[in-house]
């Protein structure tokens, strides 16, 4: 039912070959703009870019491994109110569960955006890519495809992916309008474009591009590969939870803590317009410091450090979606993804819920069911 | 603060004189509250969880408005409102006078225990010797003659139950405040005079009382008795029968003549007892058996002086009287004959020790046990109608609520068991004739297995000793079956309070053949006497949601009473109390701390803890006081108050709650807000019982104390805002329920908008020509329409629609579009929208197809019409429940069943040869109707129960119509063929769904009106100031219809009475800077008090319905959504004071 | 105290023990009984099966009888089956004054007639509510120590007219076994029906019913009844129903007023505890010792 | 069909008694109160709750052709529960008549309460041995007789039953009465 075409490579040119994609999309398919990942001149990185000439696309790199941001916060900020014209965003699977978060937090809207999200098979952190990359970067990320090709995985050159992706059990977009098969393809032949709603297919039907079917290979190989993923991620949560058991562990995982916010800022889901760590709530009293000082005679500061994260994961733990962009962000190399990942899973799986999947799914905090936690509840009558 | 304007007493304080008297004080009325219990609730004191919620959900009946002025906690704990003054232990003994202007007497029972004394330490119980079964828990455990009425009041006072206490003294020597008092010193006053012709009763007498304490002379004879009496003044006299010369009785008629006021106690011997009964006919207070020994003799005199002593009696006026005095339950082992084995087989049980049962308040904390041996409970049978729909109960009548109370409960034992127990109903008729019950219903068998048996079972059998209850019952074919149960559960029904008959007489109102309040035609709250209103279940069965209507129907007669005998409502609230402004202030608190006597500085270092408070921040000042509890002790701080100028208050005492009035009233004094006062409890915890050191217990008053001055010291001080009020009304429909409406505001003088979309008032009502009782519809019809065109305040549009409204309560503005087409505009304060129903149509049963098959609706028009003559029909079938009762229309139409039974009775009277046939699944015959549904089956109907699977078959052949239907009894296929086939199609809805999007209400899955919670509001939309009654809310009969448009008035005038109303001191914001748009707290709100602004692109709070629970500043993630009151500053200081010496 | 004695057809054959030993204790209490020289038998079950107002008129005549002695006082009946027969002839008059003219049309047959208000009253309930324990107590002296007796209260002293006891947890006899110092043997089978109606016509149910009875008594000393039919339903066909159970069900029974008797030391020929069918050598030699 | 039974039952015609049965039990409901007391339910062809349907339904040949009403031991159970306060036991006393009007009473029980109200119209009492003896007599059962010789000779030996007739009366003692009852009941 849902329709699914080839993307032909070309000359064996993974990268160049998408491009030709979506130089052929934003020309004929119904959509104002692109919004996809570019090499940027200068930079040894790639960053989003919102593009309506097709000439303008010569640097597309989506499948680049790195991601110096979580787009869907850029989404959000195009989706907030009409936007006036219809545009398709390329995202990584955890970007686009990121945004479908924040549409349920009514911090973005669907209605004017097609989600094209890619397999994805990891990125570096942002100190390693720069390393890995050398000057050309589309160069580099044939190199990284060529090493998995070759059956030497993701770790190339000596470098290694970001804890994150490592523990990403989400490496496909099966919620976006339109995903771009990557994974158990033969790249050196073709990739898949599949429609998985009618927005999708508006869009590629347009393109003139042959259907196909999604061969057996691509499913094993995904199987296989969330398998991994899993495996690594269950170690993770669990060396994670013996890290901070109790209080006095929980305090020192987190001793490196500044205060930065860098984690907040970089966070996809974490919304709000200003964080309660930055208003009036938390003006202490100087005297107040010193107080607490008094009470044991030391204090570390800054204070309310453990406060903050706790707070964080209060407020955003049901709404993570483990891009691992905190730790990505954290100057003093605090495992910041690894503990709200494994708080996360386990609130959303108290919860039933699974971030990201489906608008479908309500926000934990938004419905009552009368029986649930019951363990908790049952004694309170 | 609105003027008094009136006043009125309301016997009873269950759940209906509750609603009835916070409707009455809402309104600005001055409401004396009694009730005979210790303590207030009712039967709902007992039951913990109510359907459809399986909740509680009581205190929201709460004030919504100026609710302020009421007490805002849990309403089975208590009840504080500034015009209503509860008194209980308290009866009704006199009632003299005229409709708006009644002298009441009350009487109240002695109260050994001082409540304002009172600390609730428990010293008291521990200490008594004497165990009783504990009414609380419906018998099922034991608690002390002195006791906790109810273990959650608050604030909760020990009391002392003369009946089986043995006035040991022992609580009296060991009370720490010298609360408890047998007053011993009067009884040396008390003067007792015995007389009896045998020596040795005179004198055994004499001894006994006299080492009670009491004054006691004897005399020897009937006129040596009568010389004392003539000599000098008695307080008592103890009068045996039989004596010779003159006899006891007639000793008691001179004695009447001479002193009139001499109470008289009768002594006699078995023989005359009747006598004595007699006796008691011409003035004797009681008699006394003999022979008589000391340990029950002298308790009785006792218990007689304390009545007599300390009985309290007073007298006032009021405007109007409510008799809420509810119910009794059946009791099965009672008169007659005990069926069921109750209190003979162990673990029989009644459905209100069930709910003690499961209640976590109850005997086994809410576990699953039963009663006799603590085994697990895991196969409950309930046995409907215990003491309903029997004669030989003398109940022709149905109980009305067991059937959803008996669900609700196997729901209950299902979700605590996590679906182990086996439950089974069973049951004659599941009478699901409430709005969303049938829904419930199913949801019981299909989701959680409940399991349904049709049959009434004969009795509960032990089959061996110490074996558990066995029930033998029968299949609908016949088959027997015998199943043994851990728990058998008898939906016992209902009985008028015992006493009613002399509260019927005392207040003038007319019984019903069962001794319930008779109650007028098309009312449910009018009595037979002017001026004395009925709510609740005391005219007779009723559920919550409907008891809360009738209450509220209760207070609007008696209010629009009050307000025609020049009571009136006060159109202004006179000038409102101006508190300082102490924005810009810093804050100053001052410390007051009750001392409790010594026994605080006994407990604690006080001056440690003066200390320590005074080194507080914000904190100016600190002062003892020795019982702040006293009216002296409070003046003293009100002084120290004023004179220091502070701008902050926190009282350090015990029961915080008491002060919430007392606060008001200092606030109103000295000029500052209330809100800026606080009140910790720094007694409770230093309790002796707890047996702190005098270290820990300074500990715990400093903690206390230091979390006090944490939230006072961050309290916003700014002050809420008044929303003005347009004092009109709006009313959509001009059916019986609109016009009632727009009647009971316009009669207290507001305007009221009614727009009716038919050329006509009426509605429904003009197509009704009897009642099921026999009352005339058209008569209410052309006296209400006239009422109506008559009234100078009701502004009538006929053949007008509604076509925007916008606004909140208070100012709503809505544009109608008139008859010739123009437009007019209405400005209002609050709407009702009373649209009503109509009859469903259908296309089943061969409807339709032939002019013999008609809708019930139809066939009442026809007989009125002459259409249908009765002489000419042989046989009338009516199939019930026509696409109702089912997916989609899964739900009871309520009126199909009375009007089938109307109409069937109307044809066997006009033709009594004539065969008429229902075909029914269920009759809802609920309440007195049930005695109809008898009437029908003896004026010789035929019933014919059917299931939904295995519905009736019609064919139309020529013109001629045929039913095949099974008889579930004989198992047989029975063919009838009517003249006439009627079909009982229901009540739908009307094009309330269009209404709904224009004035932003809710509409459920039927299409009805949502209400805000079906039990507690069941006449309010979630949204504050709009209401809605009748039949666009639910299916119900004209006066079902007729009382909730009474109650939407009632809910209506609470807000039109006054010219601006107040927004609680804790109350939601929304700090704008800092919100992003989620939404989560329009979401979380209960109250539906906030919304977008999209033009604003802001989140709003409407401040008058919002009711400070803090679900939306609980949700958001930055507190840009906050709670006056409660900021987050505030609350870090309470943990930081709490923290200040843990850390 | 004071009665009117109707003793019934069975109370004259079968039931004759019964008949001398009410008779017996009466007059040990001190209770005076007034016989009715003419009276005539109830109509039993048959009258009511055959015509309705012959089953009022039977009845109506001993009241008959009893109105023209023109004395206060309540009937006294020992026999169940003439009990309610009787009173149904009130309960009747109460509700339907068409019937009243009809029997007294009958009645005027022999120049009687009956307008209603004398009590009738069975023998438990005049030994329960008017005597009482306390009487009882005073009269005994050779107290049934140690003696189970089971109290089978039978259906028609019971049901349909209640008003002494609760017609189906009756318990009146309780106080009165232990008044004579006996334990009340505890079951549940007090007030169901033994099947005396359907012995002669319809046996096998009779013998189900009964035998349901006498197991349930096992471990009793004794039943105590107070109605001839079920006496003799009880105590004639031990030795069927044991055939018909396959166990051994055989127990004494005696009337409550034998049991008093005994209690009272009235002495066996005066209780004509010889006649009963069901009196067992165990419990002859309980109350011998 | 012998004389004494003709006699007794031609009072009431079967109409008047269907009349009263069925205005008897109109207000029941079928709740079944009655079915689960009975005692002898067990041996019922027709539960009561079905007897009564029947008779409202109007198909009394089906319940006279059944045993149910004949098996009733009146223990006024069903009466004492019945919620709707309805006379049933009366009502099967009723039936019972009606089932000797029309001629279809079991044979056993008839006859035996045949007897009875003979010997109670001769001698104003009943004596068991001489009802016994009539009884057989009519029954011509040779079986009969030995089904009760156990309990009549057992009974005999204990001195109670008198195999001689009662000789306090006249024969024809309640003549009158018995006349008088035929004669009203006919005018009804």
């Amino acid at each position: 039912m849902a329709t699914t075409v080839k993307i032909p490579i070309k000359d064996q040119n993974l990268v160049s070959s998408l491009q030709d994609f979506f130089k052929t999309m934003l020309r004929d398919g119904d959509i104002t703009g692109l919004m996809v990942a570019q090499h940027l001149p200068m930079k040894s990185s790639v960053m989003p870019t919102l593009v309506t000439d097709p000439d303008k696309l010569d640097a597309v790199d989506p499948l680049a491994p790195v991601f110096p941001m979580n787009a869907a916060k850029v989404v959000s900020k195009l989706t907030r109110k009409p936007l006036g014209g219809k545009v398709a965003v390329v995202l990584r699977p955890c970007e686009i569960r990121a945004f479908i978060e924040l549409v349920k937090l009514k911090q973005g809207r669907v209605d004017d955006v097609v989600l094209i999200g890619i397999d994805c098979l990891g990125a570096y952190s942002n100190v390693h890519y720069p390393a890995f990359v050398g000057e050309d970067g589309m160069e580099a990320t044939a190199r990284f495809y060529r090493n998995i090709q070759e059956g030497k995985g993701t770790a190339c050159d000596g470098f290694d992916l970001s804890p994150a992706c490592k523990a990403c059990e989400y490496p496909i977009a099966e919620n976006a309008d339109v995903l771009i098969g990557v994974v158990g393809m033969d790249i050196k032949d073709h990739l898949l474009a599949k429609a998985n709603t009618s927005r999708g297919e508006d869009l590629l039907d347009n393109l003139g591009l042959s259907s196909t079917g999604e061969p057996e290979q691509r499913k094993k190989e995904i199987e296989k590969l969330v398998a991994e993923r899993i495996a690594y991620r269950d170690q993770m949560f669990a060396e994670t939870s013996e890290a901070t058991a109790d209080l006095e562990k929980l305090v020192n995982y987190l001793s490196n803590c500044v205060n930065c916010y860098n984690c907040r800022v970089a966070c996809p889901v974490c919304y709000c317009r200003e964080c309660v760590f930055l208003t009036d709530v938390f003006d202490h009293e100087p005297s107040q410091y010193l107080r607490w000082a008094k009470r044991k005679g030391i204090l570390k500061m800054p204070t309310d450090t453990v406060f903050f994260h706790l707070t964080r994961m209060a407020h955003m733990s049901t709404a993570c979606i483990g891009c691992g962009q905190c730790s990505n962000a954290c100057p003093n190399n605090i495992p910041v993804m690894e503990i709200f990942r494994t708080v996360a899973h386990q609130t959303q799986k108290a919860f039933d819920y699974e971030a990201g999947r489906s608008l479908d799914d309500e926000p934990p905090l938004s419905i009552f069911r009368e029986d649930e936690f019951q363990e908790v509840v049952a004694k309170m009558h | 603060m609105r003027k008094k304007i009136g006043s009125a007493l309301v016997v009873g304080a269950g759940i209906s004189g509750i609603r009835s008297a916070l409707d009455l004080a809402e309104l600005g009325y001055q409401v004396k509250l009694i009730d005979r219990a210790p303590n207030l609730g009712g039967t709902l004191a007992q039951l913990d969880y109510q359907f459809p919620t399986d909740h509680c959900g009581m205190c929201k009946m709460l004030p919504l408005v100026e609710r302020d002025s009421a007490s805002q906690f849990c309403l089975r704990k208590g009840l504080f409102h500034e015009n209503i003054d509860i008194m209980l232990n308290t009866e009704l003994v006199q009632m003299e006078g005229e409709p708006g202007k009644f002298e009441v007497t009350l009487r109240q029972r002695p109260a050994v225990v001082d409540p304002e004394l009172c600390i609730g330490c428990g010293e008291c119980s521990r200490v008594c010797p004497v165990e009783v079964a504990d009414e609380f828990n419906a018998g099922l455990a034991k608690r002390k003659a002195v006791y906790l009425p109810v273990p959650h009041n608050i604030p909760n006072n020990y009391v002392v139950d003369l009946d089986s206490c043995t006035l040991c003294g022992e609580c009296e020597k060991i009370c720490p405040t010298g609360a408890i008092d047998f007053r011993w010193e009067a009884r040396r006053q008390f003067r007792i005079l015995v007389v009896d012709d045998e020596l040795i009763v005179r004198d055994s007498l004499k001894d006994w009382l006299i080492e009670e304490g009491f004054d006691v002379e004897t005399a020897e004879s009937g006129p040596d008795a009568l010389d004392k009496i003539a000599k000098q003044a008695y307080h008592l006299m103890l009068l045996d029968i039989k004596m010779p010369e003159m006899d006891g009785v007639e000793v008691l008629k001179r004695s009447k003549d001479m002193r009139p006021d001499l109470p008289v106690v009768m002594m006699t011997a078995y023989a005359t007892v009747e006598t004595a009964v007699e006796a008691m006919k011409i003035g004797a207070l009681d008699y006394l058996m003999k022979p008589f020994d000391p340990d029950t003799l002298v308790p009785l005199v006792i218990k007689l002086y304390e009545n007599l002593e300390r009985a309290g009696e007073f007298t006032m006026e009021v405007g109007a009287v409510i008799l809420a005095a509810g119910f009794d339950s059946f009791d099965p082992a009672g008169k007659g004959s005990n069926t069921y084995g109750y209190g003979e087989i162990p673990n029989v049980v009644t459905s209100i020790e069930f709910e003690r049962i499961v209640s976590g308040t109850g005997p086994y904390h809410g576990k699953l046990v039963r009663p006799s041996d603590g085994k697990e409970i895991r196969k409950v049978a309930w046995l409907q109608c215990v003491g309903s729909r029997d004669m030989h109960a003398d109940a022709d009548y149905c109980s009305s609520v067991c059937c959803m109370f008996s669900v609700k409960e196997a729901l209950l034992a299902k979700e605590r068991s996590n679906g182990q127990v086996e439950a089974t109903i069973f049951y004659m008729d599941m009478r699901t004739f409430g709005k969303d019950f049938q829904r419930y219903r199913d949801k019981a068998e299909k989701e959680y297995g409940v399991s349904f048996q049709r049959g009434r079972v004969h009795s509960v059998e032990l089959k061996q000793l110490g074996g558990d209850p066995t029930i033998v019952y029968m299949d609908i074919d016949g088959t027997a079956h015998e199943e043994v149960f851990d728990l058998v559960v008898l939906a016992a029904g209902q009985r008028p309070p015992a006493g009613s008959d002399l509260l019927a007489e005392m207040t003038g109102v007319d019984l019903n053949q069962w001794g319930f309040c008779q109650l007028q035609p098309f009312s449910l709250s009018c009595t037979s006497r002017d001026g004395v209103y009925a709510a609740g279940s005391f005219s007779g069965l009723r559920d919550i949601s409907e008891s809360v209507i009738q209450a509220s129907s209760a207070s609007l007669q008696a209010s629009r009473l009050i307000h025609s005998k020049g009571g009136g409502l006060a159109e202004a609230s006179e000038s409102e109390v101006a508190f300082r402004d102490v924005s810009r202030e810093p804050p100053q608190v001052m410390v007051a701390l009750c001392t409790c006597g010594d026994s605080l500085a006994q407990a604690a270092h006080l001056d440690e803890v003066e200390a320590f408070v005074s080194d507080l921040d914000y904190v100016s000042q600190v002062h003892r006081f020795e019982s702040i509890c006293t009216q002296e002790g409070w003046s003293q701080l009100e002084e120290a108050m004023e004179e220091n100028g502070a701008n902050r208050l926190l009282i350090g005492a015990c029961m915080p709650y008491v002060y919430t009035r007392k606060l008001r009233d200092l606030g109103a004094k000295i000029g500052l807000n209330p809100a800026l006062m606080e009140v910790v409890d720094i007694r409770t915890s230093v309790f002796p019982g707890n047996n702190f050191s005098q270290e820990q217990a300074s500990r715990e008053i400093r903690l206390a104390l230091a979390m006090g001055v944490g939230k006072l010291k961050g309290m916003d001080p700014s002050l809420s805002a008044a929303t003005p009020i347009v004092q009109k009304a709006l009313v959509v429909g001009g059916g019986i329920a609109g016009m009632t409406s727009a009647l009971g505001i316009a009669e207290h003088g507001f305007e009221v908008f009614l727009v009716e979309k038919a050329e006509e008032l009426g509605g429904n009502l003009r197509r009704l020509y009897r009642t099921l009782e026999g009352n005339p519809p058209q008569e209410l019809l052309e006296q209400t329409i006239s009422k109506i065109q008559k009234h100078p305040k009701i502004h009538l549009y006929t053949n007008a629609k509604v076509l925007h409204s916008h606004g909140r309560v208070g100012c709503f503005i809505t544009t109608i579009e008139k008859e010739d087409g123009s437009g007019e505009t209405l400005e209002h304060g609050v709407t009702i929208l009373a649209t009503g129903g109509k009859e469903a149509t259908t296309e089943s049963y061969g409807y339709g197809q032939s002019e013999s098959i008609v809708t019930q609706h139809q066939l009442e028009e026809q007989l009125h019409s002459g259409q249908i003559n009765p002489a000419e029909l042989g046989a009338v079938v009516m199939i019930q429940c026509v696409d109702s009762r089912e997916e989609p229309r899964n739900y009871c139409s309520r009126i199909c069943c009375s009007s089938a039974l109307k109409n069937s009775l109307y044809l066997k009277e006009q033709n009594p040869e004539m065969n008429v046939y229902i075909l029914y699944r269920d009759i809802m015959a609920y309440g007195f109707m049930e005695t109809y549904y008898t009437q029908a089956r003896q004026a010789g109907v035929i019933f014919i129960q059917y299931d939904v699977d295995k519905k009736p078959k019609v064919t139309v052949e020529n013109g001629g119509v045929s039913t095949v239907v099974t008889d579930p009894i004989l198992g047989r296929e029975v063919m009838l063929e009517p003249d006439l086939l009627v079909l009982s199609t229901g009540v739908a809805a009307d094009g309330q769904g269009q209404l709904a999007e224009i004035f932003g209400v809710e509409t459920n899955q039927d299409g009805f009106f949502q209400e805000a919670e079906y039990k507690w509001r069941p006449v309010d939309f979630l949204q504050e100031g709009i209401f809605t009654c009748g039949m666009c809310h639910s299916p119900r009969n004209i006066t079902e219809s007729i009382a909730m448009a009474e109650a939407t008035a009632q809910r209506a005038l609470r807000i039109l009475a006054t010219m601006r109303v107040t927004a609680g001191s804790i109350v939601a914001e929304v700090r704008h800077v800092l919100c992003s748009l989620c939404e989560k707290c329009i979401e979380a709100c209960p109250y539906g008090a906030r919304w977008r602004d999209d033009d604003e692109g802001k989140i709003m709070v409407d401040e008058l319905s919002c009711q400070g629970c803090g679900s939306c500043a609980a949700v958001c993630p930055n507190s840009a959504s906050v709670l006056r009151g409660y900021r987050d500053q505030q609350i870090f200081s309470v943990i930081e004071g709490a923290l200040e010496e843990i850390f | 105290m004071k009665y009117f004695y109707y003793s019934g057809c069975s109370l004259e054959g079968t039931a004759i023990e019964y008949n001398l030993s009410t008779k017996a204790v009466m007059q040990a209490l001190g209770i005076e009984l007034i016989e009715l020289e003419d009276w005539t038998c109830c109509g039993a079950s048959a009258a009511e099966t055959t015509s309705d107002l012959l089953s009022v008129v039977l009845p109506a005549r001993n009241l008959a009888l009893a109105a023209k002695m023109g004395m206060d006082c309540d009937f006294l009946i020992p026999c169940s089956a003439c009990y309610l027969n009787l009173r149904k002839v009130d309960e009747r008059l109460n509700r339907d004054e068409g019937l009243r003219d009809q029997i007294n049309e009958v009645l005027q047959e022999e120049e009687l007639s009956y307008q209603g208000g004398i009590r009738s009253r069975h023998l438990l309930d005049v030994i329960a509510t008017d005597i009482g324990t306390d009487m009882i107590k005073a009269k005994v002296n050779h107290k049934l120590s140690g003696l189970r007796i089971a109290p089978y209260y039978g259906c028609q002293a019971l049901r349909p007219y209640g008003g002494y006891d609760d017609p189906e947890e009756p318990h009146c006899m309780e106080p009165l076994i232990e008044a004579l110092g006996a334990e009340v043997y505890p079951w549940s089978m007090g007030a169901k029906c033994c099947g005396a109606g359907l012995m002669t016509t319809k046996k096998e149910i009779a013998v189900e019913l009964t035998g349901e009875l006498l197991k349930a008594a096992k471990g009793a000393d004794c039943i105590a009844t107070v109605c001839p039919m079920c006496q003799m339903n009880l105590d004639s066909y031990q030795k069927q129903v044991s055939r018909a159970k396959g166990e051994d069900l055989r127990i004494s029974v005696l009337y409550l007023p034998q049991l008093m008797g005994i209690a009272f030391g009235l002495g066996e020929e005066a209780l004509k505890l010889n006649l009963n069918m069901a009196y067992t050598g165990s419990l002859q030699a309980k109350l011998r010792h | 069909m012998s004389e004494e039974k003709r006699e007794i039952a031609e009072g009431h015609t079967a109409e008047d008694l269907m009349a009263s049965i069925r205005e008897n039990i109109r207000a029941c409901m079928q709740c079944g109160t009655c079915t689960g007391s009975c005692g002898s339910a067990f041996a019922m062809d027709l539960t009561p709750r079905q007897m009564w349907r029947m008779i409202q339904l109007g198909l009394v040949d089906e319940i006279l052709a059944s045993r149910t009403f004949s098996l009733c031991s009146s223990c006024y159970y069903c009466t004492l529960r019945c919620p709707r306060g309805l006379p049933l036991t009366e009502t099967i006393h009723a039936l019972k008549q009606l089932a000797v009007a029309k001629g279809l009473a079991e044979k056993k029980g008839a006859r035996f309460y045949q007897t009875f109200l003979e010997t109670v119209r001769r001698y104003g009492r009943v004596r068991e041995m001489e009802l016994m003896a009539r009884y057989f007599l009519i029954m011509k059962s040779p079986v009969l007789p030995l089904r009760f010789t156990p309990l009549g000779m057992r009974l005999m030996m204990k001195g109670k039953v008198s195999p001689e007739m009662p000789k306090f009366f006249g024969s024809g003692k309640l003549d009158a009465i018995f006349r008088k009852v035929k004669e009203l009941e006919a005018r009804s």
